[in-house]
C-alpha cells in the first residue's frame, strides 16, 4: 500500500452506515496513509442504478442482500459479496411516547403507525415480523427510507414507527426504543464487496477487508449493528 | 407551422435554440427508447398503480385550483406595489421555490404537523393534517403556487394599466376591471403561470413524502408510487414515468387546443 | 340623462411632476374647448377630471360631487364621466361590439340590452359592419370611431374628449362632429382639439392652455375675438399684434403705431394694454413703399412661407419680434423674388384693423 | 410602499391575496422558529458544509448561464412559431418540470450515463459526464431552464410587435433588433425567469443525487448536503437550510436593487 | 443622400384579409400625399412598401431594388425607408435621444456621433430639452414629434409618413411643415394625410384610395382641379356634381341641368362624363325661386348642417341623392327657419360653376 502514495477510494454505501462508515474510514486511512476514501451515501437501489448508469466507485455496501444480488446479476461487483454487519427491528415512539405504545400490540390499534413499504428491505422484514407476532399492522404511511421513519417519529407526528435498531441507536434520546419480540429471527445481513472495473482494485480490496476485521466491527457494534 | 412573416428571427439563434431543445428532448428520447412499453399495459392494471394515478389527478386538481383562488389575487396584489414591499413581498412568494423540496416537507411538518408551531393548536381542535391527502394537497400548493404568481405578476406589471382606467371610466367597479380587463389580458400568462404550477404539482416528490407520508390510495401520488417501483425494479419505474410524462403532456396540450380559437 | 348633469365642473389642481398648475370653471350643460400647444397640460387636465390623475394639492369637483380633495378621492368608476383618449385604448380580448356594450354591463345592463344599445351606438359612428372584428383588425381611424361609440354608450353626466377627431378623415371627422353636437349637448363637456373647426362647431367655451397654466378662458366668441395669446390668434387664423393703446383706433405694437379701428365692444383704454387684429389676407408685402392709402406700414423681415390653397402664407418678422402672417398669390411672391431674412414693407389698411382691448391676463377661475 | 395610486384594487382581494402570503410564510417562520440558530457558525465552518455550499454556487452559476444562453434563443424561437410546431415545442420544453426530480435523474442518467443511450458513444471518446461536477450542472439545467424558456416566451408573445418592425426600418438588423428591442422589451420577465431558474437549480436535489451522485466537493451540493444531514440530525439539517434560504433571498434581492433605479 | 434615393416607388400588389388590391407609382424624388376615407387601405399600402406586410401576390419595388415579389421578400432593414407611423412607437426602454440615435447606431454610428446627430434632429423638431426623458414621460404630440425626429435621422431613401402631424398642435403643425418639405424634398415620400394643408404644403401628386383600390392618382394640381371623387371633393373644399357634358357648359347632373362654364385645360367631351365643380361660398339658398340672373336654381332638401367659421355649411340633397354643401351666415338661416328635412332651392350663378372632364376611372399605375 505504500507503493502508490495517493489514492482515492471511492464507497458507495447504504444510507444507514452514514455515521458508522466515515468513522471506520479514519481507522482505514491511518493504516494505510496516503489513501483517501470518499463516501457516496444513498439508498442501496440507487446506488446500484448509479453503478449501472456507470458511476466510478470502488466498493459497493448494501442494506440487504437482494439489492446486493442485483449488482451480483448486472456483473457490477468483482468480488463475492461478503456479510459484514446485521441489524433488527426495533419499535419506537417519540420520548414522552403519546400513544402509550407498550409494543407490536393492540396498544397500536388506532394510533398512528409509520413503517417502510414492503417493497424496500426493512419494510419487507417489518411484514415477516408482524406475521411471526400474529398482529396485523395499520400504518398511515409506508415510506421508502428508513430515515423517513425515524423523522415521522422524532417530529412527533407519528406515535410509533418500526426501524432498525441502528437507526433507533443514531436518534439517541429523540425517540424511546421498545424491542419486538421474536425480532432476531428477522435479521437484515449488510453485503460488501469490491465494484468491477475499479482502478484501486487493491485498495478496495484491502477497505472490504478492514471493514470485516475486528476493528471495523468494534466500530459498526459500536453504532448498534449485529455482528455476523 | 413557421416563424411568423412579419419578423425575422437572426438566423444564428437557431443553433443554441436547437441544442436547448436537445438538451430537453434527448433525454426524453433517451427514456422512450429505453422503456419497457410491453410492461406498461400489465402495470397500469395494478391497483398501486392505478390509485396513484388517480390520487394524483385528484390531488393536482385541489392544489391547482387552491392556487388559483390564493395565488391569482397574490398576483394582483403583488403587481401593484412597490417599492421595499414589492420587493419583500415578492421575495418571500418566491422562497419556497428555492427550498429542495424535502427541506419544504420538513418546514411544512414543523409548521403544520401535530406539535408544529401552529399545527399543535389545530391538533387541540381535532385537525389533525399530516398523513392525510389533504396534506398531499398543501405541499403541492406550498411547492407549485409561487410558479403561478411570479408568472401572472411578470405579466401584469407589463399591461398597458390605461386600458383598466377606461374600463373604470366606463362605470367598471375595481372587482369588475379586474374580472373583465385586467385578467383576461393576461390571459396567456395565467394559461402558462397555471400549467407550470400544475406540472410542479404533478411531478412534486419530496415534500409530499416528508409532509404527508406515502400510503397507497391516500397520500402516495405517482411520484410516490414511481420512486417506490424503483426499490424494485426501475424499468417499471421508467415505465411509470412514461405514463406520468403522457399525462403530463395531454393535460398541457389540452388548454392550448381549446384557446388556440381565440388567438 | 340624470339630473346631476345639469352640474358643473371645477378644477383648481396642481400636479407637481408635469408642472401644472391649473384652475378651470365649465358651467354646467357647456361644451368647453381647451386649446394649446404640446405639453401645455391638456391631457393632464382631462385626467384630473377623469380620475386618471391625482392632484398633488387642490381639489376637483364634478357634476355638484367632489371628484377629489385633500381628503376624498372619488374612483375613477363612480365619476360617471365618459372619457375618449388620444388613444383608442381598445380591450385588445373584446370585439368591437363587446367593447362598446362594456359600459351599458358594467352599469348594470343585460347582455342583450346592452350590446342592442352598442349596435345603435355602433350605427350611429357608421361602423354597424365591423361589430364582429377584433381591435387589432381595425384601422386607426375605425378604432378611434368606435372608442367614441363606447364612451357615449354610458350617457356619462361629464363628457371628456381628448382629440377625438385627430385620426379621422374629413368626411368621417365632419359626420363626427354633428353627431357630437347632438350627443354632448346638455353635457358638461371638456374638449381638447388642435382644430379650429372643433371651436366653430362644438364649443360653447375656450381655455388656453400653455406651459402648465390656464392663461385665458371665457365664452367663445369673446376668446376668439380677442385671441388672449399668440397660440389662440394662430388657430384663429388672425395676425395679433400686442402693444399699449394710445389715441382712439391706436396702438403701439411691434415697435411701430399700428391704426385701425376700435372695437366698440370690447373698446381699448388708453395706456392699457390693446390688440391689434387682422387677417392674413389683408396684408401686403411691398419692397418699395407704396403711394396710396394704406395708413399702416411696417419695415418687416421674411421668416419664412409656406404654401396655404392657392396662395402663398409668408411669414414677417416686426421690429420688436411679433410675427404678422400675409397670404400672397404665388405670382406676386415670384416677382419679388423673396427669399427668407429678406427685408420688405408689410401694409395694411387701417379699416383692416380691428383693436380691442387685451384679455386680462390669468383665468377667470384663479385665486 | 403603498398600492399604486392610479388603480383601484378592489378590497376583498386583500383576503384571499393575504392567505396565499400566510400559506408561503407561515412555515417559513415556522422554521425561523424551531431552527437551532446557535448551531449555524459552527455547522458553517465544517468542510463539509462549505464544500456544498461553494459548489452550489458555482454549479448554479454555471447552469444559469448555460440556461440562458441556450434557453433565451429557444423562448425567443418559440415565441415566434405558431400552430401545431409551437404546441410541440412548448410542451417538449416544459416535460422537464413535470418529472419528479428522480425520474429525472434516471432519465440523464439512461442517456448520458456511461452506458446511456448517447452516453455509451460519448464514453468511446473519453468523453464521461455522470457522477462529474459537469453532471451536477447538466441536471441543474436540465430542470429549471424550462422556467425560464416559458416565463420569457409568455412574455415576448405580449410584446409590442410594431416596436420591432419600427427598429427594423431604422436599419437594425434582426440581431440588433433582438439584442437592442426584443430582449430589453422584456426586461423583467427575463430577470424573473434567471431568478426562478436558478433557485431551481439551487434547490435541486432528487435529479442531481441520481445522475450525479453525492460526493463531497465533487457533487455533493447544499440540498444534498442538507438531505445527508438529516440521516444524523435533522435539526443540523434545518440550520442548513436556513443556508440555504438566506442565499436565496440575497440572490434574489440583489437584482431587484440593481434594477431598482430603471423601473 | 445616397444615389439610390433617386430611384422611385411602384407597388402592384394585394392583401387580402384586407381586401386591398393596390397599385401606385410615385416618381423618383416626389411626394406622393395619399388621401382616403378610414379603412380604405392606406396605412396597409405604406407597410406593404416598409416590410412590415408582405403582399399576397404582386410585387413592390422601392430605390431601384425588388421590395417584394413572389420569390424575393427584402428584410424591413434592408429597405432603408423612414417610417413614421400612426402611433409614436417609442422604444420604452431608452430615453428620448436614445431613441432617436437607434438608427445612426444601427446603421453602425459610433455612440458619441449617432447621439450628436441626434441632438441635432431633437433640435429640429423642438424638443432638444427633453433629450433625457422617457417616452412615457411625454404628451402626446410630443411623442409624434420624437418619432418624426428619429425617422428622419437616418437619410432614408424612402420615407413614409401615415398621419405624421395628426397629434401636433398648430403651430408645432405648421414648423413641422416646414421641416419636413425642406427634409424630404428629392426623397420618394409617401404620405396619408386627412390634412388639405399637407396637400398643398407638401404633395407633389395626389392618389385617393377608397375601399382597398388606389381609384385615381395624379399631379396634385390636377387631381384637386378636377377630384376624382366625392371624398377628394370634400377635402378640397368644393362641390363636386358628377354627371355627362351635354352642349357648351352643360352638364346633366344631380337630376338637373346644370350650367356652368367649361375650363379650357380639362374641356368636357359632349356624351362623356363630366364633372360640375363649385365653392360652398357661391351656393345661395332660397325658399321661393329668386328673380334674378342667376341660372342655377335645383330644388333641395336640407340633410344637415354645422357651424363653419362665422357661417353656417348647409349640406343639401339634390334629387338623385348627389349632395351640395352651402355656406350662408346665421342671420340668413335664421331668417329661413330652417331645420333637417325641409325643402327649398339651392342658386348658383353660373360663372361661378366650373365644368371639367371627368377624370377616367382607375389608376395610371393599374393593368
Ligand atoms: N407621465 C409623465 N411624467 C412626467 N411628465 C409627464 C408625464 N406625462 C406628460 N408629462 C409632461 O407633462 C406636460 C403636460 O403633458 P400633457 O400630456 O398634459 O400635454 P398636452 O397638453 O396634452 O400635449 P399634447 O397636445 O402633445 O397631447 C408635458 O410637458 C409632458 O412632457
Ligand atoms: N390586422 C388586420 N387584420 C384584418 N384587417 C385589417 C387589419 N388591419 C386593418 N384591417 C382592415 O383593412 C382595411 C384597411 O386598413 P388600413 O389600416 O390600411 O386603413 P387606413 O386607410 O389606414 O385607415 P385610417 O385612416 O383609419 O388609418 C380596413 O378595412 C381595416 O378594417
Ligand atoms: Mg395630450
Ligand atoms: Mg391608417
Amino acid at each position: 500500500s505504500s507503493q502508490r502514495s495517493s489514492a482515492t477510494l471511492v464507497v458507495f454505501a447504504a444510507a444507514s452506515l452514514t455515521q458508522a462508515f466515515p468513522r471506520i474510514a479514519q481507522g482505514f486511512e491511518k493504516d494505510h496513509p496516503g489513501v483517501t476514501v470518499k463516501f457516496s451515501f444513498d439508498g442501496s437501489s440507487s446506488l446500484v442504478d448509479q453503478l449501472a448508469g456507470g458511476a466510478d466507485a470502488d466498493v459497493f455496501a448494501s442494506a440487504d442482500q437482494v439489492t446486493m444480488h442485483r449488482a451480483v446479476d448486472q456483473k457490477l461487483v468483482a468480488s463475492a459479496p461478503r456479510v459484514f454487519a446485521t441489524n433488527v427491528l426495533v419499535l419506537i415512539t417519540p420520548p414522552d411516547n403519546p400513544g402509550h405504545i407498550t409494543g407490536l400490540n393492540t396498544s397500536l390499534a388506532g394510533k398512528r403507525l409509520v413503517v417502510c413499504a414492503p417493497q424496500v428491505p426493512c419494510g419487507d422484514a417489518t411484514l415477516k415480523l408482524a406475521r411471526l407476532d400474529g398482529v396485523t399492522l395499520k400504518p398511515v404511511s409506508q415510506t421508502t427510507n428508513v430515515t423517513d421513519v425515524v423523522g415521522a417519529v422524532t417530529t412527533g407526528e407519528a406515535d410509533a414507527g418500526i426501524v432498525y435498531t441502528t437507526d433507533a441507536t443514531a436518534a439517541g434520546s429523540q425517540v424511546r426504543t421498545i424491542a419486538i419480540p421474536h425480532s432476531d429471527q428477522v435479521v437484515n445481513r449488510y453485503p460488501i464487496a469490491t465494484v468491477a472495473g475499479s482502478s484501486h482494485a487493491a485498495e478496495a480490496q484491502s477497505f472490504v477487508a478492514y471493514v470485516t476485521s475486528a476493528s471495523g466491527r468494534a466500530v459498526l457494534s459500536s453504532y448498534g449493528f449485529g455482528i455476523p | 407551422m413557421s416563424l411568423a412573416p412579419d419578423t425575422a428571427v437572426p438566423r444564428w439563434l437557431l443553433v443554441p435554440a436547437s441544442a436547448a431543445l436537445a438538451l430537453v428532448a434527448v433525454p426524453l428520447i433517451g427514456l422512450m427508447v429505453r422503456v419497457p412499453w410491453a410492461q406498461i399495459p400489465r402495470l397500469l392494471a395494478t391497483p398501486a398503480a392505478q390509485d396513484a394515478l388517480w390520487l394524483s389527478l385528484r390531488t393536482c386538481a385541489a392544489s391547482t385550483v387552491l392556487s388559483l383562488t390564493l395565488g391569482l389575487p397574490l398576483a394582483v396584489v403583488l403587481s401593484r406595489l412597490t417599492g421595499h414591499w414589492a420587493v419583500m413581498v415578492r421575495t418571500i412568494s418566491v422562497l419556497p421555490m428555492v427550498l429542495p423540496p424535502v427541506v419544504a416537507g420538513l418546514v411544512l411538518l414543523i409548521t403544520l404537523g401535530r406539535r408544529g408551531v401552529l399545527g399543535q393548536y389545530l391538533s387541540v381542535w381535532g385537525v389533525d393534517i399530516g398523513f392525510t391527502t389533504a396534506a398531499v394537497v398543501i405541499a403541492q400548493t406550498f411547492v407549485s403556487m409561487p410558479y403561478l404568481v411570479i408568472t401572472v405578476e411578470g405579466a401584469l406589471r407589463s399591461t398597458d394599466r390605461a386600458l383598466e382606467v377606461v374600463a373604470a371610466t366606463l362605470g367598471a367597479r375595481p372587482t369588475t376591471v379586474l374580472r373583465r380587463v385586467t385578467l383576461p389580458l393576461v390571459g396567456p400568462a395565467i394559461l402558462g403561470g397555471t400549467t407550470v404550477a400544475f406540472a410542479r404539482a404533478l411531478g412534486e416528490f419530496g415534500a409530499t413524502l416528508t409532509f404527508a407520508g406515502s400510503l397507497q390510495g391516500t397520500t402516495r401520488t405517482l411520484p410516490l408510487q414511481i420512486y417506490l417501483q424503483r426499490e424494485t425494479d426501475t424499468n417499471q419505474a421508467l415505465a411509470l414515468s412514461v405514463v406520468l410524462i403522457a399525462l403530463a403532456s395531454v393535460l398541457m396540450v389540452a388548454p392550448t387546443l381549446v384557446t388556440r380559437r381565440s388567438r | 340623462m340624470s339630473d346631476s348633469a345639469a352640474a358643473g365642473l371645477a378644477v383648481h389642481a396642481t400636479v407637481t411632476v408635469r408642472g401644472c398648475d391649473l384652475h378651470l370653471e365649465v358651467a354646467p350643460g357647456r361644451t368647453l374647448a381647451i386649446i394649446g400647444p404640446n405639453g401645455a397640460g391638456k391631457s393632464t387636465l382631462v385626467g384630473l377630471v377623469s380620475g386618471e390623475l391625482r392632484p398633488d394639492s387642490g381639489h376637483v369637483h364634478g357634476a355638484g360631487r367632489p371628484f377629489a380633495d385633500a381628503s376624498t378621492f372619488l374612483p375613477v368608476h363612480r365619476r360617471r364621466v365618459g372619457y375618449l383618449a388620444q388613444r383608442p385604448l381598445l380591450l385588445p380580448h373584446l370585439d368591437v361590439l363587446d367593447n362598446v356594450a362594456f359600459g351599458p354591463r358594467a352599469r348594470g345592463a343585460g347582455r342583450r340590452e346592452a350590446r342592442d344599445r352598442a349596435r345603435e351606438e355602433l350605427r350611429e359612428v357608421g361602423l354597424a359592419d365591423l361589430a364582429r372584428r377584433r381591435p387589432i383588425e381595425l384601422s386607426g381611424g375605425q378604432a378611434q370611431r368606435v372608442a367614441l361609440a363606447r364612451a357615449l354608450a354610458t350617457d356619462p353626466d361629464i363628457v371628456l374628449l381628448d382629440e377625438p377627431m385627430a385620426a379621422l378623415d374629413v368626411a368621417a371627422a365632419a359626420s363626427m362632429r354633428t353627431l357630437l353636437a347632438r350627443r354632448v349637448s346638455g353635457r358638461t363637456t371638456l374638449l381638447v382639439t388642435h382644430d379650429a373647426l372643433d371651436l366653430w362647431t362644438l364649443a360653447d367655451d375656450v381655455a388656453v392652455v400653455e406651459q402648465g397654466r390656464v392663461v385665458a378662458s371665457g365664452p367663445r366668441d369673446e376668446v376668439l375675438a380677442a385671441p388672449p395669446t399668440g397660440f389662440a390668434a394662430d388657430l384663429a387664423g388672425v395676425n395679433r399684434l400686442l402693444g399699449v393703446a394710445g389715441a382712439t383706433g391706436v396702438v403701439s405694437a411691434g415697435g411701430v403705431e399700428v391704426i385701425g379701428i376700435d372695437d366698440p365692444d370690447l373698446p381699448p383704454r388708453p395706456g392699457q394694454p390693446a390688440l391689434a387684429l387682422f387677417e392674413p389676407a389683408g396684408v401686403s408685402l411691398h419692397l418699395t413703399a407704396p403711394s396710396g392709402s394704406p395708413r399702416n406700414v411696417w419695415p418687416a423681415r421674411v421668416s419664412g412661407f409656406q404654401p396655404h390653397g392657392p396662395l402663398i402664407r409668408v411669414r414677417v418678422r416686426l421690429l420688436d419680434g411679433q410675427q404678422v402672417a400675409a397670404d400672397v398669390t404665388p405670382r406676386a411672391m415670384a416677382e419679388m423674388h423673396l427669399g427668407e431674412g429678406d427685408e420688405l414693407l408689410a401694409v395694411v389698411k387701417a379699416a383692416q384693423v380691428r383693436v380691442v382691448a387685451a384679455p386680462a391676463p390669468g383665468p377667470p377661475g384663479s385665486g
